[in-house]
């Protein structure tokens, strides 16, 4: 329940973060942290508009991503690590309904006929050839012989701090791993760059250019959630399962900080080079796969 | 005896190598029809007359006489030009000739012969002739030079059959040279028919994959 | 059986008058007796087994069904009459001359798909088998010049995979005395093989599979749709077969993994740049074979390493995603089909805008598209599931020599499945959505109910396996008991599909609460493309096909072959410069038009030998007879 | 008894011929004949030796021919025929000729008979070739007639060897002559004279120059009768010697030509498939193709001789129905060209649809018997562990059905405007036979 709760305000308020941070990284004082909650109600309250080619589905496609996102979310523990839902095996679930939402994403852009929502689309989508396997494998690496099923099992049992220096060497890895995915996914910085005036360069945001009204908040709201969940995980991966609120809480703020201060001191990379480092987390995974393998087998 | 007649008969397969006139070896033919008879008769025991009107009619009536009458009338009834017309020379022919008895008399040598009527001589000069008729139906275009190889390789034959004659029962022999001058006369028929088709003597070759 | 059989060959008589309605409709009935008849042995203990004797050297003729020849005929006689059905109506849209002789031959499939399922003796069966080639041959070939190509390097194909299994067979039988099935069971390893292989070209796998991409755009769509959901299945049914009864050492497991992963990748690559709506459908038949057959990998895999969870998951994942794939592929052929009859052409940079002009195909196909690309409350995302559990099982168990194949189709699925998706959403978002691309687009049309309808069927089955996976897992669970395999596991397995669709009510319970707001509070307008304000766009300004994976060929270039002819500008004022890039079959292009060139010509070289002199003819004879004589007397 | 009225028929009907000068008689009197035949054939089948000492072999040959026979003689009664009546009844006294010979080559036991009924079937059915006095059928002929006589007169020599290998009292009746006593040298070159001389006769390479030429000259029933019934007689004899090689244990060597002689076979027809542009042609290799399998089937072994004569059976009635098929589109566009001839589905359905099961069936696809045999031979190939060998077959028999199937297909497809029908005959005769071929094929018989 709680867990629900915080899913349900704390994204808007952690993406308010990132750009106060930003903000005083530059100097300014920037915008009050509520500031995107308040944008996120205004734009629930306007009309929308149209292209006259664009078909139902971009009528609902945000509404589905929302609430694939929204059960999706279900799954993964926050606050407290009993999750509403969770089976054996629920992270194949997870991965798919996010990539429902990215795809039916991808038809709604591709909706309007519009001449840029294709190179947006494209390039979300082949990041997702290589995410989704590094995925899967940052999984097997933490649920490698550990019996774990669920995700929030596979997430919450794991800490970084173990006796031998390799342990948690591999589990930073995985953590580190899980950060790449998160910039790109919720496409930040260095992968891609909401904030940018030249349209020809963003991702994310090129996609939704024909949007507007209640369904750009739904927009907005998702990719909040989105990172969220990322979030979540890389903290509940470092952290130890039994540990008090308060650390999560930091800890969540850190990454969100350190997201904000990525963001204000990196360019972006070229756009045909991203592809190549996309495939950075899928090669972490791997590598920490080996180390548990190798530390199975007795290395040391 | 029969040894004498039975060189002779492979002399004239060398002087058939060496002739350019079609003349000439229709003269071969029927010298060979005729040594064939004599060989005949001398190689057969007893001698009823069932057998000698047989083989005088395969040999004489046949060999030396009705098919060379047969191809000289052709011959002079279709203007075919009296020259052989080899696409090999005299000498080589000559030589491949000799090579041929080289070749049929080391296989009679190699030979383990029972039957007694049959000597590694006559084996060799058979076969000998059998070859040579298939190299003269090589070595010339003419549709009648053809079937002069053709009937020179059958004399070759019938002189292999001179050894196992006294086994072949006479309606097999007798059936065997009907069929021969049936063949024959076709052959004849069909040279007429090409050459007034065709107006062509040499044998054609509009047949072919391209 | 009997009854069945009779009422299908019944079903030859309409054509004599061409009324292909009969025709259907004695199809839909013969199927049903036949359906019945599998279900039976499916579900009870019921065995049906005929013995025929033939003479000398045939010997006893066994025909019979066993749990997993049912299964397979399950598909098939659901399958067959909704094609038949679909077919009728694609013929009175599409008419053409030689109607009676199509659905004969239409007929003779069906019967020896069927019937292919029931013989047990070798040599019968490869004879049923082609059969079923050489009617679906001409199914293909449809009495149309333009397929001749298509049809023949489909026969000739379908004749080399043949030449294997008798190879197989015959070896088989020569080891084991017996031509009847029974004798495949521990085979050695060269019959096993050479049969596995000949299987392996009806089922489309990665080196002999080039044949599809040919033979489906070019077929009738019904007739495309029925091979590639059903008739392909019956090489996979093959290979079920020689693997029910054989066990496997890791090496080999780990390889035929490596094949099917190869031939999923393969496809998915030529899938990704293919403009042509039927080949790509192709091309991911190939996938989908793929994929099923990395699940059967994992499932020997779960065997060898004794893991009955993983095998179980292996084996239902296989069985899920045929029974799946069946029905997905067939929707989105005969959708194809009805796009083909309304705009006239299959090249999807001449579509676009289609879901405004049909929007009942158009909602068809994205329930297909999101089938196929294994999203989420449709089917094919279940049976991808399970195969993802199996994979992930593996990580219970240190052994590495286990751990690396299982890695290896975990990734390669997840990496396969990724782009499945973006080609997917490509093709649908290129053909359906946006600007009309064409004139072709502009004027198209909603087809009549008739030729909807089995698409419809088809949809609705997608939509119920997808939410309620449920009811697949049921129905494969005898399957699964005949390769005696955990049913606790699969009580689990159940339990879980059970999870999943209540999760699916959720997703659905919210999407209806969010649009219900919507509607209270959201007023649309429509206005023109905004398109950051850029005054007049135009259709040819959206991102095409080829552009559209622009990002990921530049990753996947190694993997992508192509064939390009330009114009290049010379001189100051170019009149022309073109650029055309095409994306051919890589395997046809590099290995087999050229071997093929090879052989040709080294035969020719012998062409010679037939001039019309009839001395040179004379000479061979005269050659050969001395040869022979020489070599007899000399060496022998 | 039947004997003499089977070989007394033809002489009267000849005799009558001459002096009848209508050909809707002639053709009366010819389907009389073949039915005459078929029904001594069926008695004789029924209780055996009733022609006089006919044995399996024999009979079995003889039966075929009598299929393909009566097939053909109520095909000729649907054919157009323009040449003069003289022509036609010269025609019809020849087949009959034809005909009569066969059948003597298929009862006589001796050699040397043989011999002469097969030497009398190269003159009499060199005559029927050169039937319609075009230029090409003229030179068909005489290729046909002059090779085939070298050939078999090479067949003598051999049979003569077979006389000289004999010590003391010799014999040509193959029961008579005694294994164990005969020389094997001579044996062995007589057998090479046999095979080359009758393996002339049968069409194999690299002998087989004159077949394509004569099969695509001669008028359609004609090459049918040429191609699947005249070679089957060549195969006698040299099935004769088969058991003689066998009894005095070279069976050995034997195989090895019969390899090397079907391989080789195989091997033009697939070379020629490719290449040739007339389509009588194309079906004259395919004769030899499969003259070649049968070859390969008595040189595999034992496992495969019931293959053998279920091909030899197979091929006589589906090729003769080919050739009649090929009649029927040289009736309808007058031309041997088959990249000349397209649309055929559209211009005359039940022809085209006749020639593509004709093709489907020659390829050896069910319900073909061809397709069982094939299997047998290649089974018994593997079975002597020539895997390569069995490689080279599959590889040359696909291409081969690549061909017919490639010519088959570009000539029924396609689309033409111009229809035209035939006399129904024309395509009972092939299709019973595919039926006959097709029903043999489901329903195995038991042969030997």
């Amino acid at each position: 329940m709680i867990n629900a709760l915080c899913v349900i305000f704390l994204p808007l308020l952690f993406m308010g973060l990132i750009s106060k941070v930003k903000a005083i990284m530059v100097g300014r004082k920037g915008k009050p942290i509520l500031q995107s909650s308040w944008d996120f109600w205004k734009l629930l309250r306007k009309d929308e508009i149209y292209s006259n080619h664009a078909t139902q589905i971009s009528r609902f496609a945000p509404l589905l991503a929302l609430a694939v996102t929204f059960v999706a979310a279900m799954f993964v523990p926050f606050l407290s690590n009993n999750t509403l839902l969770s089976f054996r095996g629920d992270y194949i679930l997870i991965v798919y309904l996010l990539s429902l939402a990215k795809g039916i994403m991808a038809l709604a852009a591709m909706d309007s006929g519009s001449s840029f929502q294709g190179m947006g689309t494209s390039r979300e989508l082949s990041f997702t050839a290589f995410l989704e396997p590094a995925f899967f494998l940052v999984v097997a690496a933490l649920i490698f012989s550990s019996g774990a099923g669920s995700t929030a099992e596979s997430f919450a049992q794991q800490s970084i701090f173990h006796s031998s220096i390799w342990a948690t060497l591999a589990a930073a890895s995985l953590a580190i791993a899980l950060f790449i995915m998160l910039l790109v996914e919720s496409s930040r910085v260095p992968f891609d760059d909401p904030a940018t005036h030249l349209e020809l360069t963003m991702i994310h945001e090129v996609m939704i250019l024909d949007f507007s009204g209640f369904n750009l908040a739904v927009i907005h709201y998702t990719a909040a959630l989105k990172m969220f969940i990322y979030a979540s995980l890389i903290s509940r991966l470092i952290l130890p399962p039994q540990i008090a609120v308060w650390w999560y809480l930091a800890l969540m703020l850190a990454i969100y900080v350190l997201v904000g201060v990525l963001e204000s001191l990196m360019a972006r990379f070229r756009m045909n080079r991203n592809l190549e480092l996309v495939l950075l987390p899928l090669c972490i995974a791997l590598l920490s796969l080996a180390m548990r393998l190798a530390r199975y087998m007795g290395a040391w | 005896m029969v040894e004498i007649l039975v060189v002779i008969f492979g002399l004239s397969l060398l002087w058939a190598s060496v002739t350019n006139m079609l003349g000439t070896i229709i003269k071969i033919l029927v010298l060979q029809g005729v040594i064939l008879f004599a060989i005949t008769l001398l190689k057969t025991t007893q001698l009823n007359w069932i057998s000698f009107s047989l083989i005088a009619l395969e040999t004489l009536v046949f060999k030396a006489f009705l098919i060379p009458w047969f191809i000289d009338d052709t011959i002079k009834h279709n203007q075919i030009r009296r020259e052989v017309e080899a696409s090999v020379s005299n000498f080589f022919s000559l030589a491949l000739m000799s090579l041929i008895f080289l070749l049929s008399f080391a296989l009679s040598a190699a030979a383990p012969f029972w039957s007694l009527n049959l000597s590694p001589l006559e084996f060799g000069i058979a076969f000998a002739t059998i070859l040579k008729g298939i190299f003269i139906i090589i070595a010339n275009k003419k549709l009648i030079t053809h079937l002069m190889g053709y009937l020179i390789m059958e004399n070759g034959i019938f002189m292999l059959s001179l050894s196992a004659g006294s086994h072949l029962p006479y309606i097999v022999s007798l059936g065997v040279s009907l069929d021969l001058i049936l063949s024959v006369l076709i052959a004849v028929l069909f040279i007429k028919r090409i050459r007034s088709t065709f107006d062509d003597t040499e044998s054609p070759q509009s047949l072919k994959e391209e | 059986m009997s009854i069945g059989f009779i009422v299908l060959l019944l079903a030859f008589i309409p054509t004599l008058w061409k009324r292909s309605g009969y025709y259907v409709i004695l199809w839909l009935l013969g199927s049903a007796f036949l359906a019945y008849e599998y279900m039976e042995v499916l579900f009870s203990r019921s065995i049906v087994d005929y013995i025929f004797s033939m003479p000398m050297p045939v010997g006893d003729v066994g025909i019979a069904l066993n749990k997993l020849s049912a299964f397979f005929g399950v598909i098939f006689s659901l399958g067959l009459p909704l094609g038949m059905l679909y077919g009728h109506y694609y013929l009175k849209e599409h008419p053409t001359p030689a109607l009676r002789s199509h659905l004969v031959w239409l007929g003779i499939m069906g019967i020896s798909m069927h019937g292919v399922l029931w013989m047990r003796h070798s040599l019968i069966f490869l004879m049923v088998w082609e059969l079923m080639s050489l009617s679906s041959f001409f199914c293909i070939v449809f009495s149309k010049r333009e397929n001749l190509e298509a049809g023949l390097n489909y026969l000739i194909t379908m004749q080399i995979g043949a030449a294997f299994l008798l190879a197989g067979f015959a070896i088989a039988y020569l080891q084991s005395g017996t031509f009847d099935f029974s004798g495949f069971e521990q085979m050695k390893p060269l019959p096993m093989y050479l049969i596995l292989i000949g299987f392996a070209f009806k089922a489309g796998v990665f080196p002999v599979a080039s044949w599809l991409p040919q033979a489906h755009p070019a077929a009738p769509s019904h007739v495309s749709g029925i091979m590639s959901s059903m008739l392909i299945k019956t090489g996979f049914y093959g290979i079920l077969l020689i693997i029910s009864l054989n066990r496997f050492s890791l090496s080999e497991i780990a390889v035929f993994t490596l094949i099917f992963s190869i031939s999923a990748f393969w496809a998915v690559s030529h899938l990704l740049n293919e403009r042509n709506l039927k080949r790509a459908l192709a091309y991911s038949s190939v996938e989908n074979i793929g994929i099923a057959g990395m699940a059967v990998c994992a499932g020997l895999l779960g065997i060898h390493a004794n893991l009955p969870v993983m095998t179980m998951l292996g084996f239902c994942g296989a069985f899920l995603h045929i029974f799946f794939h069946s029905i997905f592929k067939a929707q989105l052929f005969y959708t194809s089909g009805n796009i083909l009859l309304s705009t006239g052409t299959l090249d999807i940079d001449e579509m676009g805008a289609l879901a405004k002009r049909m929007p009942y195909t158009g909602a068809m196909t994205l329930i297909g598209i999101f089938a196929i690309s294994a999203l989420p409350l449709t089917n094919g995302f279940f049976s991808e599931f399970t195969i993802f559990r199996a994979a992930m099982e593996a990580m219970q168990i240190p052994s590495i020599k286990h751990l690396l194949p299982a890695l290896l189709i975990l990734v390669a699925l997840a990496f396969i499945g990724a782009l499945a998706l973006i080609a997917f959403i490509r093709i649908y978002a290129v053909a359906f959505l946006g600007a009309p691309r064409s004139q072709k687009a502009e004027n198209a049309k909603e087809l009549k109910i008739g030729a909807r309808l089995s698409v419809f069927f088809l949809s609705v089955a997608i939509l119920l396996t997808g939410i309620v996976p449920g009811i697949a897992l049921r129905f494969i669970k005898p399957l699964l008991r005949w390769f005696d395999l955990d049913m606790q596991i699969y009580a689990g397995l159940q339990q879980q599909a059970t999870q999943i669709s209540s999760v699916y009510l959720i997703i659905i319970a919210m999407f209806a609460l969010f649009f219900v707001v919507r509607r209270l509070c959201v007023k649309e307008k429509t206005g023109t493309t905004w398109a950051c304000a850029y005054p007049k766009v135009k259709p040819k300004m959206q991102s095409s096909s080829m552009t559209y994976i622009q990002p990921l060929a530049y990753f996947l270039k190694p993997f992508m072959y192509k064939t390009t002819t330009r114009v290049k500008a010379e001189h100051p004022f170019p009149q022309k410069i073109e650029y055309n890039e095409e994306h051919p079959d890589a395997v046809w292009n590099l290995v087999v038009r050229p071997v093929s060139r090879i052989i040709s010509n080294f035969l020719l070289l012998f062409a010679g030998i037939h001039n019309g002199k009839t001395n040179s003819y004379i000479a061979w004879a005269l050659g050969f007879l001395v040869i022979l004589l020489v070599w007899v007397v000399g060496f022998r | 008894m039947n004997t003499i009225i089977l070989f007394a028929y033809p002489v009267l009907a000849g005799l009558i011929c001459i002096f009848i000068s209508s050909r809707r008689r002639m053709d009366i009197l010819i389907l009389l004949h073949a039915l005459l035949h078929t029904g001594l054939g069926i008695h004789a089948y029924v209780n055996r030796g009733s022609l006089s000492g006919m044995d399996d072999l024999g009979l079995f040959i003889y039966l075929i021919l009598s299929v393909l026979y009566s097939a053909i003689a109520f095909y000729r009664l649907g054919m157009q025929d323009s040449t003069a009546i003289k022509d036609y009844r010269i025609h019809s006294i020849f087949l009959m000729i034809f005909v009569m010979a066969m059948d003597g080559a298929t009862m006589a036991k001796d050699l040397g008979l043989i011999w002469i009924f097969v030497e009398a079937t190269t003159i009499s059915s060199a005559m029927l070739i050169s039937y319609s006095n075009k230029k090409s059928s003229l030179e068909a002929a005489w290729k046909y007639l002059f090779i085939c006589s070298v050939g078999i007169a090479l067949a003598f020599a051999g049979i003569l060897l077979l006389v000289i290998a004999q010590p003391g009292e010799a014999t040509l009746l193959i029961s008579h002559i005694d294994a164990s006593k005969l020389s094997p040298f001579w044996l062995k070159i007589s057998f090479v004279f046999i095979l080359i001389g009758f393996g002339t006769k049968i069409g194999l390479a690299p002998l087989h120059f004159w077949l394509p030429d004569a099969h695509s000259e001669a008028p359609a029933p004609i090459s049918a009768l040429l191609s699947g019934a005249l070679l089957n007689i060549a195969l006698i004899p040299i099935l004769r010697m088969n058991k003689l090689m066998q009894q005095s244990g070279m069976a050995d060597l034997a195989k090895e030509l019969y390899l090397l002689m079907g391989f080789l076979s195989v091997f033009i027809a697939a070379v020629f498939v490719l290449k040739t542009k007339d389509y009588k042609r194309l079906l004259a290799y395919s004769s030899v193709e499969n003259m070649g399998l049968i070859m390969i089937a008595f040189g595999a072994g034992a496992l495969a001789h019931y293959g053998a004569y279920l091909h030899i059976l197979g091929h006589s009635i589906i090729k003769s129905a080919f050739f009649l098929c090929s009649g029927n589109v040289l009736a309808i566009y007058h031309d041997k060209n088959h990249e000349k001839i397209s649309g055929m589905l559209t211009t005359n359905p039940i022809s085209a649809w006749l020639w593509l099961l004709c093709s489907v069936m020659i390829i050896g696809l069910p319900p073909s018997p061809l397709f069982i045999s094939k299997f047998l031979i290649a089974t018994a190939l593997l079975n002597n562990g020539s895997y390569l060998l069995f490689a080279l077959l599959m590889l040359l028999l696909t291409i081969v059905s690549w061909g017919i199937m490639r010519v088959g297909l570009s000539m029924c497809l396609g689309d033409s405007e111009r229809k035209q029908s035939l006399s129904i005959w024309m395509y009972l005769a092939p299709a019973g036979l595919l039926l006959i071929a097709s029903i043999i094929g489901i329903f195995l018989p038991v042969l030997d």
